[in-house]
């Protein structure tokens, strides 16, 4: 027998060692940012002697990592897109925060727990007063920040380029950028050719809206099909496809519809058809609307133009989110269809303002204006051109091919049109709109360090803010922080108020660690507090 | 009337390590008619010499010296083009390894034509025609020369080459171990069918064998080739009843016989010499029972040593000597110590 | 089937007379003459040493990030007499990278050739001796190998696999050792039926005697060429595998250099950034095939000059 | 002398399965190429037996199968009283170390890799001799058999440094360094040059005086059979056809092939007027025999009857056995 | 010789259940949540899981294979995941691409490989013939996807002689086969990525033509050639070329079936829409039948053209015979 010595006398009297870390980051070609700065904060943690290191793994390996039963994993870089529907406050403070979230499969991979969050996540989803629902969400941003449960790395900005020698009066939108619902619709041609080109470097592939999975099949769909409510550029839900609702109570809504719709094959649309049209997606078990669709319970046409929604529990979102997705289906094409999840829809019939009429997979999608839509509508049309990748895109941008880029230019890329070498892109308008989505790094709250609050806050101070922003974006996007998840992009919900830790400090990444109780040993290791 | 006269031709090949005379200082003459056979060693030079005749030498081997008059013409000096309209047309060749002298890609047939089209004017009918003929000469059918080679027997092969080597009525053939390969039945018949039609035909023939059986009976006369160079030349009567150079007479030892009753053979001991030096003696000096100072410093000349036959030998005149001691097991005895004691010492 | 040109013709290297000397010496020799050999084994041993000193020789670390003297990124600068190869998009020093990328080439060049050759040339000999059942199941085995398409099956697998070096080395492997396989059989095939080998079976050799001291040794130089052209083939392979994305992005390699290159759409116009990693391949490939011309030479006699 | 015989064969029989096409898989036949076709022999202790015949006719399988390199399909050989039935494992050892065998090609049948020390110190090893000295001594003894003397100036050698004759010395000196009973030379000189030829029969002939030695020696040149061998068996597609002493053999060749094989042999002797028979040049093909007598298609003398005949060997003269249904007289007509 | 193809497409058909049921397994066993790439993370657990059902995810090992193996043997490759579309149509759609980029590729490789090979064996020994050797070994040596990006760096983007990537200039519409390739627009297209694969590609036919050349120039028949006094020309052409061409024939089937696989790389770098490509971007998203499906696909091509290459060799060869 005899005493084992493990090192000096008082290492003994310290606390456990700071668990080994693996944080699972992004590979360089699925998120470069993310990989840099997971790379980052492996080094600044390593010099405060914990134990860690990055392993980039596969988007689908880190999901099922994520989502799967075991919960195996200590932290990870990942982010969340900032589609449309998520300028409504629910996604990021529910859904991600929430403890109900909080279990194997639930989208609070952060597990965490805050039950006086929890109590004001639940309450803005039920408050049907926007500006109650406001105060709530406020706070929870609040709470949020303080207890960082992720640390937010950046924000992108949708840096786009649009060709200002052939258009005009364009919109651009956050979490959207140029290809928004409304430029189509808005936009001014300013020569003969009155087609607009937009260039795209991802895929379509399908155009059945039960089995579109990507945003820009959306994109297209939308404006293909149309819908009950759009969100206007100012993300305020305008009746669309209707003339108005009615909350009729927290749990009622009526919709009352437009009489002056026809679908493009000259059949009125109908109540009949949003009704059909609804219960087909809840029937169908669409993935992609899943969530939003859940609340509904009924849905019946009081009469003629109106259609009643009936919730099981009173849902805020149900108007910007619901309404402003779900697109109107001619009924009487659709009922014919044995399996419309599998159908190929190849020459979609929508009511929307323009008109579907040639579609080759993998390289274009050529629509028409609706000439009889209620909106007036400038152009004749445009062609959704889909490249094999960026560098392509750059090269008809140059060759005047192509008026209007639907994603986000990669730095590279943006250098290049802002240097404007040789007056090649003269003809060009960059435009840059924040995005309301965010990536972080996440932590299982379930784990040693993580579970310490100090050491989120300390780690939260450990993140070169900066170096994302500037170096590795180029500067375009935002700063993050501690906890942050409504980005200042979203003006309305954002709380300016809440101070949170976006500063890169390692020496008071230190100080706290000190403070809160954390020690190092004779090797320079981190020891946790002792309890 | 000589169809062919070669003169003090030198042939050397360069190679990695240096230069190698395979052919030095080789003179002899064919008549019109005349059969004459070449033996010797392996790696005597038989085939550099028959190549050099048809200048089919291989790139890195060079006439460096010497004279090939053919008809009265050097066919050193002539160009590519000249000699590529003689070749086949007026000189013939049977090569070495006729097995695989055909194309396997192109049926016999083919083969022969296009050799008679190269020099005629002929038309593919006539030509075809002519195969014909010399197929049924050399006594093959003529749907044969509708096979491809693959689908004839080694015997078969070997007849289809010499039907081309006729199918021009050459003056000279060149014939290069054509047998060695065959069955000793097949071989008889070929070389039957060889002799026949040079014989009918009155060209002349150059045939090279190591066997000197074969040339006993199918050849005139016999050159006997040692290290490159002639040792003795004699028409076959002669040399087979009375050969001189030493050498020959080695060589007669060591041959078994299928006439002879249980006499011993007796080889001759040592190993050719190395081309690549630079020999200056007689090239069988090393293993040559009889040899003096003078055979080391000097290389004998091809002198007359009665009708038709010459010999390379510093001492004809005691070639009786010779003739006795060379059937004695201990005169080539003596040479195997002396050869041993000579590593010896070189070691 | 794929009769590569090197095993027809390789028996007669043996059975010539004078080409029987040793393996080695004929090279060395080959060296002294052939000016491009000679350049290849100087790149070689250039790029060895590059490769085992890399930590010291690689002025930066390659995550490093430079700032000029106002603090700013140096941003993709061209070559420089502080960054010879440029820098990358995040003001990373190029040159840094492609030295450290050299270690791993030649690490998974070296180690799969080795793999290969070893699996490679005991299937072979054991194909080619065995001969029968045992060698028709070998063969059929080879044959299963040779219909999968290498790129895309190793991309595949290293995506099945986690993505790291060794797992390139290993995909890299179980694809081709059917190459070197088959190639030993037919040579061994050809050994197995020289009357030497019939001499030692008659003495009584045993079959494991005459497969190490017989066959064995006669088809090293086949080997040697074999294990050479696989260097190549790997080092081509994880250039390949990582610039698909596939890599180890955690292990400097020039294959992910060029991948990262192309992923944040620098290719065109960085021309330093795609220039120099891929020159590393091209030199790197080159020194070797160089080298395998004059070790093809050795193995095939008819090959050499005279 | 009447002596034991070392090895006798009883009905030996070598089928080599050809897979000849694609087509075979569908159909049952299986064909075979009959390279030796029940044939008995005995070789006496102390003889030596030369084995002619045409290329291809199985001079070499027969051979290989005595030595057990190959598996014979059927039939027995009873070496040295010990019976070895075809697909039996045999005492391998004992059995390696007394029989072995000389192959044709000197350049090949030494070990590029192995210098001459090792080539002939192999058996040995294999055969477990450990003692160095013992190793040393024994190498040099067969080496001097084999006139390589002195031997200690081959031994550090490498075979390229050797000539051709010294090669098959060599090859000659390996196969004798066991001291075996039987040995077989498939055609030991074949590739050398005349010059040498006699010195490597001679060191054969010696042999059997020196160690008393039992020989197949395989040969397609009568000659050399002539000068080495007491007895000569000649063999066709696979069967022998005719069996007996070299001297009656080829001074009364009873068999017509061995007529036409005779009268084929060239002559060194201009005034020779050897008269050969002239027959058919090509040989059956081997997968689809000629019913009968199988020299039958060829043979000058063939009748009918011989399509019946089933190569039974007849002793035409004292100890000379013929398969041919005709004897001599028979023929002359 | 029908009896020999019968039998060469049975052991092919056995070789592709084989590989395809590797390939099954394999893909069983790559971890990650096929649906990441399908869906947004953010839906909820319960949908996912419908998805996995809806493509018979969740079923055991031994029936998804025996799914998977009668819905081979109907040509089916399942839908794909990401596509949600038959992967045979998809694959369909890419396939016209691949194949003429790889033809084209080919012809382009073969053409100056073996009157380059043949060139070389005639030079042997000269300046000349290193000189061509060092440069066939430099493109061996370098890697077609970085010598594609050079390519595109020099000559598209710097010179702008030809575009850099896609198969067609944007905007371009046609429908039928011959309105989609055969266009002056594809064909600019075209030369830049065949260029690049058949540099890649010229070494082999290059040096075995060479090799083989050099062979058969070493032949007895070449001499015997020379010894009936036929024309330099003819004996170059009719005899050598001839004889020498066989084993570069036979490897260029071969070589195509390998070459397939390679294409990947060219197909990534100059985004052409091909099967390689597909193929790489199926694995990235998990889409197990597409990537399985081209995987098969490409798999039976290299077979296929390796039974070619066979049948080639016993065609062009009269002494290969099974008859
Ligand atoms: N291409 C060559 N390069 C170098 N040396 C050669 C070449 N061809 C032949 N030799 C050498 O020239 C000498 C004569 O060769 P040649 O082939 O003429 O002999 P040979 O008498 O025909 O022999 P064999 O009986 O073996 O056919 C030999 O020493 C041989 O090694
Ligand atoms: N492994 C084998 N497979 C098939 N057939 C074989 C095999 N070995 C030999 N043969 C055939 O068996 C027959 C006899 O062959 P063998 O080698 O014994 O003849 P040989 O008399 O020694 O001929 P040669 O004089 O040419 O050496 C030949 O037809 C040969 O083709
Ligand atoms: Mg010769
Ligand atoms: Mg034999
Ligand atoms: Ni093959």
């Amino acid at each position: 027998g005899g005493k084992e010595v493990v090192g000096p006398d008082n290492d003994v009297e310290m606390g456990d060692l700071v668990p080994s870390i693996t944080i699972l980051s992004s590979l360089p070609e699925a998120n470069m940012v993310n990989y840099e700065m997971a790379q980052e904060l492996v080094e600044e943690l390593q010099k405060l002697g914990v134990d860690i290191k990055a392993e980039p793994t596969d988007f689908a390996v880190l999901l099922d990592r994520l989502y799967g039963e075991e919960g195996d994993y200590d932290a990870y870089t990942i982010g969340w897109s900032g589609r449309v529907e998520r300028l409504d406050p629910d996604m990021f403070i529910h859904s991600i925060n929430h403890s109900d979230n909080a279990d194997p499969g639930g989208n609070n991979t952060n597990r965490y727990r805050n039950s006086a969050f929890d109590a004001l996540a639940d309450a803005q989803r039920q408050e049907m007063d926007i500006n109650k629902r406001r105060e709530y969400v406020f706070q929870a941003q609040q709470i949020l920040a303080e207890d960082v449960p992720n640390i937010t790395l950046y924000s992108r900005a949708n840096v786009q380029v649009y060709d200002k020698e052939r258009f005009d009066n364009v919109v651009n939108i956050p979490g959207e950028g140029l290809f928004n619902e409304w430029t189509p619709m808005w936009i001014n041609p300013l020569t003969e050719d009155k087609i607009l080109r937009v260039a795209s470097n991802i895929n379509l592939d399908t155009l059945n809206p039960l089995a579109a999975k990507s945003v820009y099949e959306w994109r297209n769909l939308r404006l293909i099909y149309d819908k009950l409510v759009r969100l206007s550029p100012e993300i305020e839900p305008i009746p669309w496809a209707a003339t108005g609702w009615d909350v009729v109570n927290d749990t009622t809504i009526d919709i009352h519809l437009r009489d002056d719709m026809k679908f493009h094959d000259g059949v009125q649309v109908t109540a009949e058809d949003v009704k059909y049209t609804y219960e087909l997606f809840i029937d169908r078990k669409v993935e992609y609307f899943a969530s939003f669709l859940a609340p509904i319970d009924s849905i019946e046409i009081t009469d003629e133009n109106t259609v009643r929604f009936g919730l099981k529990y009173p849902y805020a979102p149900f108007i910007t989110n619901t309404l402003t997705q779900i697109p109107i289906l001619p009924k009487h094409i659709w009922e014919n269809i044995d399996d419309p999840n599998e159908y190929a829809n190849e020459k979609p019939i929508g009511s929307g303002p323009f008109i579907f009429e040639n579609f080759r997979r993998g390289e274009e999608l050529v629509v028409k204006t609706n000439k009889e839509y209620f909106e007036e509508i400038k152009i004749d049309g445009y062609i959704f051109n889909i490249f094999a990748s960026p560098e392509g895109v750059l090269t008809a941008l140059e060759l005047h091919n192509i008026d209007m880029v639907s994603y986000d230019l990669v730095p590279a890329h943006i250098d290049l049109i802002k240097n404007n070498d040789g007056g090649k892109y003269n003809h060009l308008e960059m435009t840059e709109a924040q995005d309301i989505g965010f990536f972080y790094i996440g932590f299982n709250l379930d784990r040693e360090p993580f579970n310490n609050k100090d050491f989120r806050i300390a780690l939260s101070y450990l993140v070169d803010y900066d170096l994302a922003l500037d170096v590795h974006l180029n500067g375009y996007g935002s700063r993050g922080g501690g906890g942050l998840v409504i980005n200042a992009a979203n003006e309305y919900w954002y709380n300016p108020a809440v101070p949170i830790y976006d500063t890169y400090d390692p020496e008071r990444a230190k100080e706290i660690l000190e403070e809160a109780g954390f020690t190092w040993d004779s090797n320079g290791k981190l020891r946790m507090p002792k309890e | 009337m000589l169809l062919l006269e070669v003169k003090n031709l030198d042939i050397d090949y360069k190679t990695q390590e240096g230069t190698l005379k395979a052919i030095s200082d080789v003179s002899f003459t064919l008549r019109q008619g005349e059969s004459v056979g070449f033996v010797g060693e392996s790696g005597c030079g038989k085939t550099t010499l028959a190549k050099s005749i048809m200048k089919l030498l291989p790139k890195n081997g060079s006439i460096s010296k010497g004279e090939i008059i053919f008809k009265g013409e050097d066919l050193v000096k002539k160009s590519k083009e000249e000699i590529r309209r003689i070749r086949h047309l007026k000189i013939a060749m049977v090569s070495q390894s006729a097995m695989n002298s055909l194309n396997p890609v192109y049926t016999v047939g083919d083969q022969i034509i296009e050799g008679i089209l190269a020099h005629t004017n002929m038309s593919k009918k006539e030509a075809a025609k002519r195969a014909e003929e010399v197929f049924s000469i050399i006594g093959l059918e003529g749907k044969r020369l509708k096979s491809y080679p693959h689908q004839m027997s080694g015997g078969m092969k070997q007849r289809a080459i010499i039907a081309m080597a006729l199918s021009l009525n050459p003056d000279l053939i060149i014939a290069d171990e054509p047998t060695t390969a065959l069955d000793v039945v097949v071989q008889d018949r070929i070389l039957r069918e060889i002799l026949s039609i040079q014989k009918q035909m009155n060209s002349s023939m150059i045939f090279i064998t190591h066997d000197i059986s074969v040339v006993s009976e199918i050849c005139d006369t016999i050159i006997v080739m040692y290290g490159g160079k002639i040792m003795e030349k004699a028409s076959t009567k002669i040399f087979f009843k009375k050969p001189l150079h030493p050498y020959s007479l080695g060589l007669k030892n060591a041959f078994p016989s299928i006439l002879d009753i249980g006499e011993e053979l007796i080889s001759i001991p040592g190993t050719p010499p190395n081309l690549m030096k630079n020999l200056s003696g007689c090239r069988f000096v090393e293993r040559c029972p009889f040899r003096t100072t003078l055979c080391q410093s000097e290389m004998p000349v091809l002198r007359e040593a009665g009708e038709d036959h010459l010999v390379a030998c510093h001492y004809i005149d005691k070639h009786e000597a010779f003739t006795e001691a060379a059937e004695l097991r201990e005169t080539w005895e003596a040479v195997r110590s002396r050869i041993i004691q000579e590593k010896e010492e070189g070691a | 089937m794929s009769k590569t040109v090197v095993s027809t013709s390789i028996k007669s290297f043996f059975t010539s007379k004078k080409n029987s000397q040793g393996f080695f010496p004929v090279f060395i020799n080959n060296l002294k003459r052939d000016k491009l050999a000679l350049i290849g084994v100087i790149l070689l041993i250039f790029f060895i040493g590059v490769g085992i000193f890399a930590d010291f020789i690689a002025p930066y670390e390659p995550r490093e990030r430079h700032y000029n003297e106002e603090g700013k990124i140096r941003r993709l600068e061209a070559p420089s007499k502080d960054h010879w190869f440029g820098t990358t998009d995040v003001g990373r020093d190029i040159f840094s990278q492609v030295v450290l990328g050299t270690k791993t080439a030649l690490t998974v060049g070296i180690l799969a050739a080795l793999l290969v050759t070893l699996v490679g040339a005991t299937v072979g000999i054991i194909a080619g001796y065995s001969g029968g059942v045992v060698d028709a199941v070998l063969m059929r085995i080879v044959d299963f190998f040779y219909a999968i398409p290498f790129i895309p099956f190793v991309i595949i697998l290293s995506a099945v696999l986690k993505p790291s070096i060794w797992n390139i080395i290993l995909a890299v492997s179980l694809l081709s050792w059917r190459t070197v396989a088959r190639l030993v059989r037919s040579q061994v095939l050809s050994i197995a039926k020289r009357p030497f080998i019939k001499a030692a079976k008659v003495a009584g050799a045993s079959h494991s005697r005459i497969m190490v001291k017989y066959i064995l040794p006669n088809v090293i130089p086949l080997i040697l060429l074999e294990m050479a052209f696989m260097v190549n083939f790997a080092i081509m392979a994880e250039a390949s595998i990582a610039f698909l994305g596939f890599g180890d992005p955690q292990k400097p390699s020039w294959g992910q250099i060029l991948h990262i290159n192309f992923v944040t759409g620098n290719s065109r116009s960085a021309w330093w950034w795609t220039a120099t990693p891929g020159l590393a391949i091209v030199l790197l490939l080159l020194s070797i095939f160089f080298i395998t011309r004059a070790l093809e030479e050795v193995v095939d006699p008819r090959l050499r000059r005279r | 002398m009447d002596t034991m015989p070392l090895i006798q064969i009883e009905n030996l029989k070598k089928y080599y399965l050809v897979n000849n096409g694609i087509k075979d898989i569908f159909s049952k036949e299986k064909k075979y190429v009959k390279a030796i076709d029940d044939i008995s022999l005995i070789i006496k202790k102390g003889e030596i037996l030369g084995l002619a015949g045409e290329s291809g006719s199985g001079k070499t399988t027969t051979g290989e199968i005595l030595v057990r390199l190959q598996e014979p399909s059927d039939g027995n050989i009873i070496f040295d009283g010990h019976v070895f039935k075809a697909n039996s494992k045999i005492e391998e050892k004992k059995f390696r170390k007394e029989v072995q065998m000389i192959f044709q090609d000197p350049y090949e049948t030494l070990n590029p890799r192995f210098n001459i020390f090792d080539t002939i110190a192999e058996p040995l090893k294999i055969h477990g001799v450990k003692n160095r000295q013992d190793i040393y001594d024994r190498v040099i003894k067969a080496l001097e058999i084999a006139e390589l003397k002195p031997a200690e100036h081959y031994i550090t050698r490498y075979p390229h440094e050797l000539s051709g004759g010294q090669r098959q010395r060599v090859a000659i000196a390996r196969g004798i360094v066991l001291e075996p009973k039987f040995l077989v030379a498939d055609e030991p000189v074949s590739m050398l040059d005349v010059s040498i030829r006699a010195d490597i029969l001679n060191l054969l002939k010696n042999l059997r005086k020196k160690m008393g030695l039992t020989m197949l020696y395989v040969s397609h040149d009568l000659s050399t059979i002539k000068y080495l061998c007491d007895r000569i068996a000649i063999m066709y597609l696979g069967k022998i056809v005719e069996i007996g002493n070299v001297k009656d053999v080829i001074d009364n060749p009873q068999h017509p092939y061995t007529k036409v094989l005779l009268s084929s042999v060239p002559v060194a002797d201009p005034d020779y007027k050897r008269q050969s028979i002239i027959i058919e040049d090509e040989v059956p093909d081997q997968i689809h025999l000629p019913e009968g007598c199988r020299f039958g298609p060829r043979c000058p003398y063939s009748t009918e009857d011989c399509k019946n005949f089933d190569h039974t060997l007849f002793e035409r003269r004292t100890d000379q056995w013929s398969a041919c249904i005709y004897n001599e007289e028979e023929l002359r007509k | 010789m029908l009896g020999f193809i019968m039998k060469r497409i049975f052991t092919m058909v056995i070789m592709i259940l084989l590989v395809s049921t590797m390939i099954f397994f394999l893909f069983r066993t790559m971890p990650g949540d096929p649906t990441a790439f399908i869906v947004d993370p953010s839906i909820p657990k319960e949908a996912r899981d419908q998805l996995l059902e809806r493509y018979g995810l969740n079923d055991s090992l031994w029936k998804q294979y025996t799914i998977f193996l009668k819905d081979l043997v109907r040509l089916d490759f399942g839908n794909s995941f990401f596509y949600g579309r038959p992967v045979t149509v998809i694959i369909k759609d890419l396939i016209p691409a691949t194949l003429i980029l790889m033809f084209t590729a080919m012809l382009f490789a073969y053409i100056i490989g073996i009157l380059g090979g043949a060139w070389m064996a005639w030079k042997r020994g000269t300046k000349l013939e290193s000189f061509g050797i060092t440069i066939s070994l430099i493109f061996r040596s370098a890697p077609s996807f970085w010598v594609g990006l050079m390519m595109i760096l020099i000559f598209a983007v710097r010179l702008k002689w030809f575009p850099g990537q896609g198969m067609r200039t944007s905007g371009y519409t046609g429908e039928t086969f011959r309105e989609i390739f055969l266009t002056l627009d594809f064909l600019k297209h075209l030369i830049l990525p065949s260029i690049v694969a058949g540099l890649y590609f010229v070494a082999t036919p290059l040096l075995i033509m060479r090799n083989s050349m050099l062979e058969v120039l070493s032949e007895d028949y070449i001499e015997m050639a020379h010894a009936k006094g036929l024309k330099e020309s003819k004996i170059l052409y009719r005899h050598a070329a001839r004889n020498a061409l066989l084993p570069v024939i036979t490897a260029g089937a071969l070589f195509i079936g390998s070459a397939m696989g390679g294409l990947v790389l060219i197909e990534y770098v100059f985004s052409w829409p091909g099967l390689g490509r597909e193929i790489q971007r199926a694995v990235v998203r998990h889409d197990y039948p597409l990537a399985q499906g081209a995987f098969i696909i490409i798999a039976s091509l290299v077979m296929f053209m390796n039974l070619v290459a066979d049948v080639l060799y016993v065609i062009l060869d009269p002494r290969i015979s099974y008859k």
